[in-house]
This record gives C-alpha cells, structure tokens and sequence, in this order.
C-alpha cells in the first residue's frame, strides 16, 4: 500500500494543540538558560498563551473532526472536552505556579516546560484512540509530572514525593503495558475500536477470561493513574509532598486525562464485556469514597486531606463509569470539569496560605482567616462548599448528575451509599470551615500576607467558575453530553 | 521436539514479570527497585514479540521498541530523582524514605 | 340581638385599660375601671335578664366563626337561657360585690392595677364560660379562669409559697382540663358538633347508656375535668394551696364561681349524664367522699382560711352528690347559696386577717367579737347558714340535696349527714376560735374594724346568706332538667338539721365550754389526728407517686440516659467510630514505598480475579 | 533445537532475574539484569524479532544498564543493609505475588490456543525493513511523540541533576 | 407573579448591598438589612392580601425552564399551605435583624448578610415547585445557618454547628436520592406534573419503591422537625445559636420538615404515608411526651424551650398524619403558632440573654421585679406555649388532637398528656425565672424592654392574639390546600383508611361520612 509520510493538513491541525504546547515547551527549555532570574515570569506569560493558543487550536480542530495518523488520534466532541478541560488545569497551575515560583526561588523556565509537556501529554491521551499512543501520552505526562513533583529539590518532602510517584507509578505502567501486552496477543489490535470489533464480532472469539485479565491489567494501571481503589495508595503521599501548585496539577489534570481513556477504554473497547468489569468498578468506587472519606476524617495536613478526599471524587466519578452509558460519561465529565474547578482553587489556596516552605499547611493554621482575610476565606469557603456538593456550586451538579446516572442505571444501592458518604465527607470539609469561621486568628492567619494579582486571579475564576456551574450547569453539560454521545 | 509452545514464552515472561515485582518487593536499594522495574519491563516486551510472532506482526516489536523508549526516558528521569533524594538524604534505603505517612 | 357579648366585654375592657395604663394612672382610675365595669356588666346582665323574661327557649346569639375547618364550625357564641341567667347573676353580682371588697381589702397593696385588671380578666372569662353556647367556647372560660387563678394565686410572687400554688393550682388543673378536652373530641367524632343545642338533642335521640358505652366515656370524662376546677378526689390539693392568694380572690375564684364552673359544666351536661347513670353514679359518689373526706380535713386544720378552703371542696361535693343524685337544680341552687355564704366566711376572714395584719392562724386569735363587731356577726350568719339551720339558705338548698341523694341511695345520704354535722363543727371551731375567748395573738397589735368599703359588702353578703334560701332557683330552673320527684320527707329533714345543730353544740363544748378538751382529745386521737391534721398526707404521696418520679425520670432516663446516653452516643458513636476507621485505614499509608508496591500488585490481583473469575460467571 | 536453546536462555534469564533479586548489592543486581537482557535478546530472535534483539543489545543492555552502573558508581552504593521494615511486602506481597503467578501460569496454560508453536525462522517480519517501515508510516505519530518524551526527560535530568539553587 | 419573584429576590439583592457596605460601618448594615427585610415582609403582606383563599391551586406562579437537561424549571408559586410560611419567614427576619442589634457586635456585616441570604433560601423552600429547585433551596438555606450557629454561637458552637450540618445533611442525601430515583421514572422534576402523571395513573411505583422512595423524603423531612429520636442535634443547636439563629431556626427552620411531609410525602407516597401512619404518629406522641419530660429538666432556658419544640412539632407530625383534614389544618395552623410562639420565647430568652450573659435559668429569678414589662411579655408568650385558648398555640392543639380523636382516639389521650407537661416545663421555667426575690445580681442587670425591643417582641404577641381567635384570617387558604393534598392523597388508597379506622365503629362511621 502506498503510504504518504507527509501528513495532511487536517491531520495537523488535529494535533495542533500538542505540536503548539510542544513547541511553547521547548522554546521556553532554550530559553531558560539565558535568564537565570528566579523572579522572571516571561516564561510564565509564554506558557500562558501558548495554553491559550492551545485551547484555541482544540476548538479549531473540533471543527475538523475525525481521525489522523492512521486512526491514532481521533478527534471528536469527547477529545475536544477533555483537551479543553487539561487546558484549562494546565492554565490555572500556571496562574497559581506564577507567585509560588517566586516565593521558592525556583526556576521558573523548566517548571513550566514541564508543565507545558505534561499537559501535552494530557492533551495526548484525551485524544488519542489507540492504546500505544494513549501509553505515550501518558507517559509524557507522567514522567513530566514525576519531576514537577519533586521540583524543589531540596525540599525533603518535595523529593519523596517524586521518587514514591515515580517507582510506584512506574510499577503501575508495568502492569497497564502487560496488560496491553495482552490485549495485543488477544486481539491483534491496540486500536480500540478493532478491539471492540474483535471482542464482539471476531470468530473465534479469544477467551473471555484472558481479556478479562487483560482488561484487568489495564483497570490496574489506570485506576492507579486516578488513585481508585486499590490503587490509591500513592495519592497521600504524593499530594502531601509535591509542590501545592503541583498537587493542585496532579488532582486535576492527570486524574483527568486518565479519566478520559478510562472511559474511551471501558466505554468503546471493553464495553461489551461489561458484565465482567462492572461489578468491580462498583466496589472501586464504593471503597474509594468510603475509604478516602473515612482516611480524610482524621487528617490534620490540610494537602494529604484533600488527597485523600480526591480519592473519594475518583470513587464519585467511578460511580459514573459504573453506570456505563451515555448519561454517565457526561456526568463523569462534568464531574471532572467541576472538580478541576473546585479542587485546583482550594490547592491555590493552600499554596498561597502556606507561605515560603509550605510551612502552613495545617488545617489548624487556617484559624480565624474569615477574620483576616475574609474575601480569601469566602473564595475558599465556596471551594470547599462545592466539595462538599452544596447547591448552587458544580459540585453539587457533579454528584448529582453521577448518582442520577446511577440511578438510571438501577444502581440504587450504590446511590445510596455514596450520597451518604458524601454527607461523611462533609464533615472534614466543615472542619476546615470551622477553623477558618470559628475559630480566633492564630498565628498563621494574622499574619497572612494578602492575595498577589495572579493567584487572585486564579481563585476567582475558580470561584466564578464554580458558582456558575453551579446556577448553569449546562454551560458545560450540553457539551458533555453530546460528546459523551460519541464516545461510543 | 523442534517447537516450543507460544505458551512457555508467555510463562517465562509472567514469571520475569514476578520476579521483578518480588525484587521491587523485596530489595531495599532504591537502584536495585528501579532494576526490578526494569525487568518487569523486559518482562512486557517479551510477552509483545511473542504475541508478535503469534500474529506473524511486526506490530508487537514495534511496541517493545516504544517500551525501550519509554523505559530509556524513564530511567533517565528516575536516577535524577535518585540523584536528588541522595543529595538531600544521603541514603539509598527505600525504607528510609518514609517521611510521608498516614 | 340583645348584645350578650357586652356582658363579658366590660370586664375585658376593664382589663385592657387597667392592664395597659394602670401601672401609671391613679388608685381613683383604676377602681373606677375595675369596678366600674363590673357595675355595668351586672347592669347589663339585670337590663337582658328582663328584657328576655322568662327565658322559655334558651337565647343564642351568635357573633364570629371562631375555627372553620371541613365541616367543623365552632362559633363564638353566648347563650341565655335558665341556667346562664342563674349564673350571670352570681358571677357578677358576687363578684361585684368582692370587687368593692377589694377596693378596702387591697388599698395597701403593691400592682394594685394588676390585682385589678386580674380579677376583670377572670370576670370576662367567668362570663364567657357561663355563657358559652358551645363546649369549646366553655372550655375557652374554663381555662381562662384556670389561668387568672393562677395569676391571682400567685399574686404574691415575691414568695415562693405563692407562686408554688399558683403552679400547683395550674398544673392539677390542666390534668382535669386533659379529661374535658377528651370528651369535647369525643363529642366532636360522634356527633360532629360542639354546640350544646345540637349536642344535647343528638343525645337526647340516643338510648340511655346501659354500661360503659360512649356516652358514659364522655361523662367520666367530662367529670374528670369537673373535680379538677372544683377540686373534688382526688385532684382537689391544689385548692387549700391556692389560699395564698389575696383573701378576695379566695372569696371570688375559689369560693363562689370559678369552683363551682365543675357543678356547672355537670349541669349543663346533663342530657348526657341522664344518658349515662354510671356516669351519673361517679359524680355522685365522687361528690359525696370528697364532702366527707374534705370535712374531715377541715376539722383539724389552723389556718383560718385552709378550714375554709377545706370546707369549700366539701360544700363542692355537696353539689356533685346533688348533681349525681338527679338533683341538678338542687346542685345549682347550693352552688348559688354556697356562694353567698362561702363568699361571705372568705370575704369574714379576710376582714379578720386585715384587723390582725395578716394573722391567719386561728391559734393566735380569740376575743375579736369586741374588736370587730360587724365582721363577727356577719360571718356568724354565714355559719348558721352552711351549718343548715333553718330557715337560712343553706339548710334549703343542702336538704334539696340530702332527700335526692336519700332518694339515689340512703348511704349517700348518711354520708352527707355526717358530713353536715362535720361541717357545723369545723365551721363553728373557727368561729369560736376567732371571736371567742381572750385575745392569743400579738399583745402589741390591736384589731381593729374594717373599713365600710369592705364591710359594706359584708353585710351584703350576709343579707343574701340568710335569705337567699328564698330564691326559687329549683323552680326556675326545673324547665331544664327532668323533675326528680321527691318527696318532702321531715323525718330526713330533721335529722339533717339535728346534725348541723349538734356540730354547733359539740363546737361550743370544745372550743367554748371547755376549752383545751380538744387538745386532749386530739392527743387521745393520735394517729388518726396525725394522719387529718396532715391532710391524709396526700400531697406527700402525690409527690412520691407522681412527681417525684416523673422528675426524676425525666432526668435520669430521658434525659441524660436516652438522649445523652442513647442517642447522641449512638450519633457519637458513629462518628467516633467513623474516626477509628479512619485512624486504622490511614495505617494502610506507612509511607514505606514497597509495602505500598504490595498494596498494588494485591489489587491487581483482587482485579483479575474479580473481572476473570467472579465477573462473568454468571 | 529451539526447544534447546529456549530452555536455556530461559534458564539463564530465570536464573539472572532470580539473582538480581535475591543479591543485596546493586552492582551484583545490575549485572545480573544484564544477563537477563542479554538472553532475552536472544529468545527475541528465536521469535522473529532481528531487529528488537539488536536493539535490545545495544539500547537496553549497553545504554540503559550502563547509566545504572554509572550511577551505582556515582552513589558509591553498597549493600544493603539487612533489617528490612516492610511487614506488608514481605507477608501480603509475597504469598500475593505467588498467587499472581499461578494465576497467570493458570491462564496462560489453559485458555492459549494450544495448538500455537515457535519455530525458529517461521516469521521473519521483524527485519528492520519491515519495523522501519511500520514505525514511520503507522506508527509515525507515536514515533515522532517520543520525541517530547525524550525531551522531558532531559529536562528532567537537567532540573533534577542540577546542582546549584 | 412578580410580588413572588420579588420576595424571593430582595433578599439575595439585599446579601449582596450588605456585602457591599464597608465592614466597620454596622449602622449601614443593620440599616440596610432591617429596610431590606421589612421591604420584603411588605411585600408578602402584599401577596396575603392579593391571594384568593377560594382558589385551591397555586397562585403568583412563575414557571420557566432553567435547566434543559434534565429538565428542571424555576417553578416557584404559593398555595394556601405556602403563603403563611412565606409570611412568617419574612416576619421573622426582621425581629431577627431587631434582636440581633446590640447582640452581634462582631464580623456585623456577614452576620447580616447571611441572615438575609438564609431569608432568600427559606422563601425559596416553601414556594419552590420543582423537586430539584425545592432541594436546592432546601441545601441553601442550611449553610447560612451553619454560619449563624458555628461563628455567633456560644462555648460549644463548633460542636453544634457541625451536629447540625451532619444531621441535616445526612438526610437530605437521602431525600436527592429519592428525587433523583423519582426523576428516572418521571422524567420530570416539576411537582405539578409529577402528581398529575399519578392521578392519570401514567406514573405508579411498587409498593417496595414506594415505600424506599417515602422514606428517602421522610427522613430528610424528619430529621429537620426534629422527630423523635432524630431530634438531639435541635437542643445543641439552639443553646449555641445566637438568638436571631434560634429565632429563625426554630420558628422557620423546624417547618421546612413538617411543610415537605405535608407538601410532597403525603401526596407522592399516599399508600405508603398511610401505612406507615401509626408508627410514625406513635413517634411523634413519643416525641410529644418526652420533649415535654426532658424540657421539664432542663436547667437551661434555650434548651427547655428546643425540647419543648420537639414536643410541639409532634403535634404538628401527629395532625399530617392522622390524614384528616381538621388534622391538616390543625398541623398547618400549629407550624404557624409555633413559629410565632416559640420564636417569642427565644426573643424573649435572648433578651434575658443580653442582659445577664447567661441562658442557666438558676442565674435568675424575680426577674418580674426590676422587668416588669418583659416578665409580661413573657407570661403571654408562656400562655401561647401551653395552648391557653385565645392565644394561637391552643388553636392548631386542638385542631390538631381532633383529628386525631377521629382517627385513634388512643393517639389523641397520649398526646393530650403532652398539654399537661407543657404546663409543667413552662410554668416551672417562669416561675424559677420572674418569680421570687430578685437576686442582687439580677437587679444589677435586668433592665425593662427598650422600644427597640418592644419593636422585635410585640407584633409577635399580637399575632399570639390574633391567631388565637381571628383564625378566619389564615384558616381558610390553609383549609383549600389541605383539602386538596388530602384529596391527593386519598386516590386508591379507600381501603388503608378501613383499617386505621379506630377500633370503635363510630368513628369510622364518621370518616366515612367526611
């Protein structure tokens, strides 16, 4: 067959998000040595507008839709949401990162490199529609995100963060690629919709139970990528470690990213084994919301609480993909965006309120904020409000398009157990609330310093954000849907 | 006598993949842990150019090559951390990282 | 329309005024308002009375749907018929005539407004209760006096005493009031109404009650709530408590009306106690114990106004064993005596207890005849006339009663005897005590006369006490009830009568002839002495059956056991439990880098074995 | 013949993995990898795959395991000491770890088509003609992508390697 | 139409002028939040007086799609349920802007803001008309009082702010739950048309669904009336709050339960609502006689009058689920006195409170002497509390226990013992507390009310009165919509009503006759 090495312009404009924040990357990693200004935020700048120009190009493309290089990345609705939503983590890390850089003197210019990269890697993933590109663009984004964890390197947390992320995430990807190993030998495709094609109509069919495994493989090293249970493990340590700039990255956009292909991956190519993988996801998501509620209860680390309660949201947005239909890929997609949202703001604030060497980051520090610094406490407050699933925040739509599309699929039990649990993890929430409201200034707060421009920035668009998903939630839904309609 | 089953191959692959896991397990130098991870990635390809033969592909080798890429940038990445995490603990005990816990 | 409403309206206005401005305006205002209302509604009661005449067909006017809910319909409605019209006249011509008292009795007391603006209030709720046309308009006066007796009761609320009573008084009330409100539900579900005409005639169609049917249910209901406000067995103790509110209202609230609103509410009622002879029968015998019982308590008692109080709650029985026995008219006629005379011995020992600065025990007494002439002999007409010598209105209305209950059952009738010659003595005790021999109080203090202002009522009151037996109220109100035939048998008569005159005599042989025989005799009494002077200690087992351990429940169960213990330990519990969870799933996070690698490769594990071997088995 | 030389570089790679494991030096491990690799290499060939196994040499064995001795150089590692701390790893991860195993094994040997045999030389796509040819036409985006992976972990290398703050 | 709109709006306008205004100025504030909350009491009056008590639908509707998908409109209208609670909402949050004046005197601003804010949610709840609006509503107004309690409370504020949030919270999943689940078979979330699928028999749920689903809403409701035994996080709530939290807390917030089991229980679940009728009926008499026990107790006034509130509002649950109509409107009428009432007394504790910084009813005594005006006050709002006929109180009691009479008369003797206790806790509570000698202390202190204070208290003693007789002012609209959620409720359900039917045929021969 006569091939074509120059590809088309369509199928460049399909990647063009990734060739721009790849470029952006590596003309910022050229540039960095010449500026050696620990202040400098140009490369900050940069990186903003190449997210933008990014996020410009992605709706460019879905204009174009379809796939390229050789079915490796389709670009369709469900693409474009996820890309859009990693673009805008991606954007709102690098507003929190501007006055956290400065205040650690470190580097600015390879941190936000790496960002770039690993949103590109992101942007990979939620596009891609083959399992070796999906592993490439996941890897990008992960071994990017080793190094970002473990940016300040002389911050003793800070590095073991990045070692536990990357032996054990690395350990994880050894299974996730066995697995593909075997979905290779059981089908003799890693492209998912020949997957699908193999598993339903292919004759013989290959043993179910060496695809079960195979998919079970795959389950492993994604949902360690989303910290579900079991594979959540990880997650404490690492948000706890990193950089808040960087965890607040961590929880949104790869957790995100590795939604989309857990979902590309269940939803399109093992769909039709469903009854195999279904039960257990039932039980991932259970445990991980009961586990990550009841492990945040008895947290005092202000970051490790929040680690903890993003293992209970994955358990939230498990409880979507256990629906497996349209209305559950759409809520877990809102369920991300407002997540993103919710979460990457109240890392903001913990990155702003932890002051040089992230020596704040009690819960208890947060006492009498409301006092000091109420505009700050009330952004926060909605943060957490909206974690706690409060209308009219998104997180309150979040929860409730996940459990209506758990109810709409009959699973009224686990409904139930997870809006209790929701009403169980309100209560770590509320004790931050508690300490900000109700409690006298402490030390910490009385001497806060006040919101510089950019993270202020970054804490009212979540904040608007948040709200306004919450009073309107189909500016985002109407999009989840139809994109969720095509997954399939 | 002259054919091996695609079978044995597949086993001595889960079984390098197992003893990788067992190293990762249970070595304590944070370098030999890395190897262990190594091995299990050895483990994958094997399994990838087996099941490559199996479908008369290239495919598979394909994908081992990217997973030697993979594991190349990888290990770069992983024994800068080292670096850095001796640097700051002066100690290559896995054990001994544990400051983050609970 | 003959505007009935007004009759009630001017004690409420009074109250209004009094009760908003009086705090500010002068001792001239305020009786001018207090009294003068009163003055008008007893005009006004005399100006309808004559204007309706004989009141062959009962009066109703109606003014304003009250509660309107489905086909309920209660209105705010007055009646006046027969047995109102009798009531109206006592409510307010003895209350005006305490309301005059007061003026004299109360002159040096602090809230003077207040004391007045209470008794209007209690006067417009006496009226609406007298009046009403329905059991829920009743009930509304019912409660309302219940209320203003306990205001005025604990008038006094400097001391504790007091406004323990006026609690006790409530309380023991509200328990009665929780039979009536009963019986007006039951009312309401069987006959849909609450309107006595309707009511009474729906009753009337009905058969009469063998056994404990549910007109039966609705009498002993309604009787509960009758021995609550006239304080029969076994809820009377809050009666003798309540004399620590000023000796006016004593003589108003728990002498002459509010007490007897149970005999009232007994008569009204009686289409369904006619329909109900068990019912019947309970209020009879309830009647005649409480007569006893009470009397017996009087005798021993020192406080000049307990001995009273006593006497009241037996005089009360009197008119439930008349009511009980058939008589009902009967019933009514000893409650319009028993007010005149009752007012009267109350309005006396007030007069006493002023000339004695507040003296209230009959042992400090003595010799007041010289003192307080008028006071003396007023209150002897009083006695003469409760100890039923004839031809004074006590011994007309108690024989009316004697020959029904005689006629019902001759035990109820030895029984009432008894307690007639029971009665004579604990009576003339006090009178004895207090106006006879030599002065026992304080040497330093000298009795003095009361002002006209009260013993002008006096002598009022003691006019109608001697007289008032000549009032045709058995035959005014015979229309209402069936005739009970009974036949004037002298032989009953007089022993009644020999009865009350050897109470008098043995009186006078204790307290006069010889005094300090009672001392010994009691001492020769010893523990039945104990036991009355002690009131049968009922208030003590009360407090150990009932309240004590209610308290004590509520604290020690309730309380700090269920709702502390129980529940919020279950709540806590969770919590608590919830935190240990946690605390033992967070042990899962050592921080040890290969036993987190364990944890992976353990969930790997669990995921194949769930998606291969459990997912797709079935 | 194959069955000869697969169950000897099988051997040799079971036995180089199980070294790696059980030695306590990292130099000992590193080595012992190498073997593995090595003989792997060679099974890649017995399957077909000429130009994997070359790579695998050249790449894996001489590149990669090269930076590790480097760095076991650098860090002056010694042995480890003995004491380890994990409770969990060594009495959950363990027997789970056999489990692992066996159900593989399990899987392996009872649901893979049978019938399946390596002959050396039956399959010989995996020239580097044929892998060239793929990796630039299907494969060329995944191709082209590790670029970016490479880059970072330069970058990585850089920021983390760095000396000075 | 937009008289509704507007008293759902003032207030969340007002929230944000308040926010508005420098933080140090506290006149401005409390200015702003007393003409905002009284504007929007106006204006409710305004939607009183324009109602149609003959009408039994709704009125003043607005119903616009907000949400394509899933459906969900803003469709907000009143009935004759909803007016009245509309009106005590609004009338209520002005006394609280008057009691709260000297009292709060930290963080003004965000106190007044949140308690205009709550106003806006509370409105929200009791005119909302679509499920999912009602629970967003329902959500709204719990944070602010969160607030209210956990930041202007007292020592233990903390521990029943976060008592409070769980509690509710914990039910009120339930209840989305039960929304949601109501929604996949419905397909809509709007009441209206929810209830008209039903009649249309389109829309039928298994008695096990249904059942599930009525507990789902149930206990959402339950917890928030409080019923017996969800009830102890009231008693914390209250003695923590600041005195406008308790004052709202209790005279509005205790309603939303009762008002969603009467609104959306009974005419959603009817078979289910019935069969569950004796148990839940035998709580609310348990929670009748054991708030009134366990108020008798107390030796702190706020948590005397919160356990008399657990005791009140079984009356209200006991009159919704006798299914009878002078029941229904009994429980109406008493959500409304009891509102008034009790929001008295905390007005009136709160006073005390301000005066003598101490809610322990042992640090008083004689109080009457140096107030006589407020032990005045007091005594009416005492007699309200104990259902003194011709103040409000004894109104919806005696509505309330005649219906049930109609039904069980055993209900009605038990819950009468309730009337009895209520005098005990309340008179002992008054007499312990105006009564006796004032102590030195209590002279120092105790001052008589202020106009400002008149201002707060008397409109609510007046309503005392007026409610207690001219009942024709409210009963009628009450009446109307009872009559149709009974009506509701009784679409195939004949038999149930056989056998509730109490044991006496008389009774029943009466239902029947209804």
């Amino acid at each position: 067959m006569p091939v074509s090495l120059v590809p088309s312009q369509q199928e460049l404009l399909r990647i063009a998000p990734e060739i721009i924040l790849a470029l952006a990357g590596t003309l910022i990693m050229v540039l960095a040595p010449f500026s050696r200004r620990r202040t400098d935020n140009r490369f900050g700048y940069i990186s903003l507008g190449a997210l933008l120009a990014a996020g410009a190009a992605a709706l460019a493309a879905d204009q174009h839709r379809g796939t390229a290089f050789h079915l490796m990345i389709e670009v369709d609705g469900f693409a474009t949401f996820f890309r859009m939503l990693v673009l805008g983590v991606g954007l709102l890390t690098a507003l929190v990162s501007f006055a956290y850089l400065r205040r650690e003197q470190a580097e600015p210019g390879e941190y936000y490199a790496l960002l770039l990269y690993s949103v590109a890697g992101q942007s990979l993933m939620a596009a891609a529609n083959e399992l070796i590109m999906i592993f490439i663009g996941l890897e990008i984004s992960s071994i990017s995100s080793y190094i970002l964890a473990g940016y300040l390197r002389e911050d003793l947390r800070s590095t073991e963060a990045a070692l536990k992320y990357f032996l054990l995430g690395s350990f994880a990807t050894a299974f996730l690629l066995y697995g593909v190993a075997w979905i290779y030998g059981m089908t003799g495709s890693t492209h998912l919709s020949e997957i699908r094609a193999a598993l339903t109509v292919a004759a013989p069919a290959p043993s179910e139970l060496l695809v079960a495994v195979a998919a079970a493989m795959l389950f492993a090293g994604l949902a360690f990528k989303v910290s579900a249970w079991p594979f959540q493990v990880w997650a404490p340590d690492v948000y706890q470690g990193a950089p808040a700039p960087v965890a607040a990255f961590l929880s949104a956009g790869p957790k995100a990213a590795a939604f989309a292909v857990f979902l590309r991956v269940f939803l399109t190519a093992f769909e039709p084994a469903a009854s195999r993988w279904a039960a257990f996801v039932w039980w991932s998501a259970l445990v991980s919301m009961t586990l990550g509620n009841l492990a945040a209860l008895v947290q005092s680390n202000i970051k490790r609480l929040l680690a903890y309660s993003s293992i209970a949201h994955a358990g939230y947005v498990l409880v979507a993909l256990t629906a497996h239909s349209e209305a559950g890929a759409s809520a877990a997609m809102f369920y991300l965006a407002a997540y993103a949202l919710m979460n990457v703001g109240a890392f903001a604030m913990v990155a702003h309120f932890s002051r040089r060497g992230e020596r704040y980051v009690e819960v208890d520090d947060f006492a009498g904020l409301a006092v000091t610094q109420p505009a700050a406490a009330a952004l926060f407050a909605v943060f957490l409000l909206s974690l706690i699933g409060v209308p009219p925040t998104a997180g309150f739509f979040a929860k409730f398009y996940v459990f209506k599309a758990a109810l709409d699929a009959d699973l009224t039990g686990l409904t139930v157990l997870g809006l209790l649990n929701s009403a169980l993890g309100a209560y770590y929430y509320l004790r931050i609330l508690v300490v900000m409201y109700m409690r006298e200034p402490g030390e910490a707060a009385a001497a806060a310093p006040s919101l510089p421009a950019s993270m202020k920035a970054t804490l009212w668009i979540c904040a608007v954000g948040t709200m306004l998903l919450g009073v309107w939630p189909t500016l985002i839904l109407g999009f989840a849907d139809r994109a969720a309609a095509m997954v399939r | 006598m002259n054919a091996v089953p695609l079978s044995w191959y597949l086993i001595l692959s889960a079984v390098l993949f197992s003893l990788g896991v067992a190293g990762f397990l249970i070595r304590r130098n944070i370098i030999t842990v890395f190897m262990s991870i190594e091995l299990m990635l050895n483990a994958v390809n094997l399994s990838f150019v087996a099941f490559s033969y199996q479908f008369r592909q290239a495919d598979g080798h394909i994908f081992s090559f990217f997973v030697m890429v993979v594991a190349a940038a990888e290990a770069a990445v992983g024994l800068a951390i080292i670096l850095a995490l001796v640097r700051t603990r002066r100690t290559l005990e896995v054990d001994e990282v544990s400051l983050l816990k609970f | 329309m003959l505007h009935l409403w007004l009759i009630p309206a001017f004690p409420l206005a009074g109250f209004l005024v009094n009760g908003l401005l009086g705090r500010r305006a002068s001792k001239a205002f305020v009786n001018a308002v207090g009294v003068g209302s009163v003055v008008l509604s007893f005009l006004w009661v005399l100006k309808t009375l004559a204007a309706l005449g004989p009141l062959e067909t009962p009066h109703v006017e109606r003014y304003f749907t009250w509660i309107e809910s489905g086909d309920l319909r209660i209105g705010f409605d007055l009646v006046a018929d027969r047995l109102s019209a009798v009531m109206m006249l006592v409510v307010t011509g003895v209350g005006l005539l305490i309301h005059v008292y007061s003026i004299g009795y109360m002159a040096h007391e602090g809230g003077y407004y207040r004391f007045f603006a209470y008794l209007n209030l209690f006067m417009f709720f006496m009226l609406v209760l007298v009046m009403a046309a329905n059991f829920l308009l009743l009930f509304v006066g019912w409660e309302g006096v219940g209320l203003c007796s306990y205001l005025l009761i604990g008038f006094w609320f400097l001391k504790k005493s007091a406004a323990d009573a006026g609690k006790k008084a409530f309380i023991v009330n509200r328990i009665g009031d929780f039979g009536f409100s009963l019986a007006i539900y039951l009312v309401v579900v069987h006959f849909g109404t609450l309107d006595f005409d309707a009511v009474f005639s729906a009753v009337a169609s009905r058969p009469v009650d063998s056994g404990a049917g549910l007109l039966a249910v609705i009498g002993l209901l309604l009787l509960v709530g009758a021995t609550g406000k006239s304080a029969q067995v076994p809820l009377y103790v809050w009666l003798p408590d309540a004399m620590e509110g000023p000796t006016p209202v004593s003589a108003l609230i728990h002498a002459a009306t509010m007490v007897t609103a149970g005999v009232y509410m007994t008569a009204r009622c009686a289409p369904i106690y006619l329909h109900a002879p068990l019912a019947m029968e309970a209020v009879a015998w309830v009647g005649a114990i409480t007569a006893f019982f009470a009397a017996t308590i009087g005798l021993a008692q020192h406080d000049i106004k307990k001995v009273f109080a006593y006497s009241t709650i037996s005089q009360l029985g009197y008119m439930f064993l008349g009511a009980g026995a058939g008589a009902f008219s009967a019933g009514i006629y000893h409650l319009v005596t028993h007010a005149f005379f009752k007012a009267l011995l109350f309005l006396g020992a007030g007069s006493v207890i002023h000339a004695l600065g507040g003296e209230q025990d009959l042992r400090k007494m003595g010799g007041l005849r010289k003192h307080t002439p008028v006071t003396f002999w007023t209150l002897l007409c009083a006695a003469v006339a409760i100890a039923g010598v004839p031809p004074f209105s006590g011994f007309h209305s108690k024989d009316a009663i004697l020959l029904a209950a005689h006629h019902h059952s001759p035990v109820l009738y030895w029984i009432g005897v008894i307690t007639a010659a029971l009665t004579a003595f604990y009576v003339f005790r006090a009178i004895f005590l207090a106006f006879f021999g030599d002065y026992r109080g304080d040497p330093h203090h000298h009795p003095h006369e009361s002002p006209p202002v009260m013993t002008v009522p006096l002598a009022l009151l003691a006019l109608l006490s001697l007289a008032g037996g000549y009032f045709p109220v058995p035959a005014w109100l015979a229309p209402m009830f069936p005739a009970s035939e009974q036949g004037h048998d002298v032989l009953l008569v007089a022993i009644s009568v020999v009865a009350g005159l050897a109470g008098i005599a043995a009186a006078w042989w204790f307290y006069v002839a010889r005094p300090g025989l009672a001392d010994r005799v009691a001492a020769r009494l010893g523990v039945f002495y104990r036991l009355v002077y002690n009131k049968y200690f009922v208030d003590e087992i009360y407090a150990a059956a009932v309240v004590r351990p209610v308290v004590e429940g509520s604290d020690r169960l309730a309380w700090r056991g269920m709702d502390v213990g129980v529940i919020d330990g279950m709540v806590n519990g969770v919590a608590a439990r919830a935190q240990r969870a946690g605390a033992v799933l967070r042990q899962i996070q050592s921080g040890n880098v290969r036993s987190y690698a364990a944890w992976v490769l353990f969930g790997a594990v669990l995921v194949i074995v769930a998606f291969g071997f459990w997912g797709g088995w079935q | 013949m194959d069955a000869v030389l697969f169950l000897v570089f099988a051997l040799i790679a079971v036995t180089c993995a199980a070294n790696l494991v059980v030695q306590t030096h990292p130099i000992t491990s590193a080595l012992s990898l190498i073997g593995v690799m090595g003989s792997l290499a060679v099974l890649y060939l017995l399957l077909g795959g000429e130009f994997i196994a070359a790579v695998q040499v050249i790449v894996y064995a001489g590149a990669i395991m090269v930076l590790f001795v480097f760095v076991i150089m650098l860090l002056n590692a010694g042995a480890e000491r003995p004491a380890g701390r994990s409770f969990v790893a060594r009495y959950l991860g363990v027997p789970v770890l056999v489990i692992f195993l066996g159900l593989l094994s399990y899987v392996i040997q009872s649901r893979l088509p049978a019938s399946e045999a390596v002959r050396f030389g039956e399959f010989q796509g995996g020239a580097p003609a044929e892998v060239g040819r793929l990796l630039f036409t299907r494969y060329v985006l995944p191709f082209e992508v590790t670029s970016v992976l490479i880059l970072v972990a330069i970058l990585g290398a850089i920021v983390l390697g760095r000396k000075e703050l | 139409m937009t008289l509704l709109n507007l008293c759902l709006a003032l207030p969340a306008l007002g929230f944000l002028l308040i926010l508005a205004i420098p933080g140090h100025n506290h006149r401005a504030i409390r200015a702003t939040a007393l003409a905002v909350s009284l504007l929007v009491f106006g204006l409710s009056l305004g939607l009183a007086v324009r109602f149609d008590a003959a009408w039994p639908g709704y009125q003043f509707v607005t119903d616009v799609p907000w949400i394509p998908s899933p459906a969900i409109r803003y469709h907000v209208g009143i009935d004759g349920l909803s007016l009245w609670l509309v009106v005590l909402s609004t009338l209520l949050t002005p006394v609280g802007v008057l009691v709260s004046w000297r009292y709060i005197d930290r963080r003004v601003k965000e106190f007044y803001a949140l308690l205009i804010l709550m106003e806006s949610g509370l409105i929200g709840v009791f005119v909302a008309l679509d499920l999912f609006l009602f629970y967003v509503f329902w959500e709204v107004s719990l944070i602010p009082m969160y607030f209210l309690i956990g930041v202007w409370g007292h020592e233990r504020r903390i521990y029943a702010a976060v008592k409070f949030f769980l509690f509710t919270m914990a039910g009120s999943v339930l209840m989305l739950a039960a929304i949601i689940y109501l929604y996949t078979q419905a397909a809509t979330f709007d009441y209206p048309a929810i209830l008209s699928l039903m009649a249309a028999g389109r829309l039928r749920f298994s008695p096990l669904e249904e059942t599930l689903l009525f507990v789902g809403f149930f206990l959402a409701f339950a917890i928030k009336v409080p019923l017996f035994p969800l009830h102890t996080w009231l008693p914390d709530a209250h003695v923590e709050a600041p005195t406008a939290g308790s004052v709202i807390l209790a005279s509005v917030m205790l309603k939303m339960g009762t008002y969603g089991l009467l609104r959306f229980c009974l005419p959603l679940f009817p078979e289910a609502s019935r069969e569950h009728a004796p148990w839940i009926a035998v709580l609310a008499i348990v929670g009748i006689i054991y708030g009134a026990l366990v108020a008798m107790v107390q030796p702190n006034m706020k948590k005397l009058v919160a356990y008399s509130s657990v005791s009140h509002l079984g009356f209200v649950v006991l009159g919704i689920f006798s299914f009878t109509r002078l029941g229904l409107d009994g429980a109406v009428y008493q959500m409304l006195n009891h509102g008034i009432s009790t929001g008295a007394l905390f007005v009136l504790v709160g006073f005390l409170y301000e005066r003598r910084h101490s809610l322990e009813i042992a640090d008083y005594g004689g109080v009457a002497t140096p107030a006589p005006n407020l032990a005045a006050a007091f005594m009416i709002t005492t007699l309200a509390s104990i259902g003194l006929p011709v103040l409000n109180n004894f109104v919806g009691e005696y509505l309330v226990l005649q219906g049930t009479a109609q039904v069980n008369f055993r209900w009605t003797v038990f819950a009468a013992i309730g009337i009895i206790l209520s005098a005990c806790y309340m008179l002992w509570l008054y007499q312990r507390a105006f009564f006796g000698e004032a102590r030195p202390e209590v002279r120092a202190h105790v001052s008589d009310l202020n106009p400002r204070e008149w201002a707060a208290i008397l409109p609510l003693i007046v309503l005392m009165v007026w409610m207690g007789t001219a009942t024709r002012t409210f009963l009628p609209a009450i009446g109307a919509a009872n009559a149709r959620i009974l009506e509701q409720t009784q679409q195939n359900v004949e038999f149930h009503v056989h056998r509730l039917a109490p044991t006496s045929g008389a009774s029943a021969e009466v239902l029947r006759a209804r």
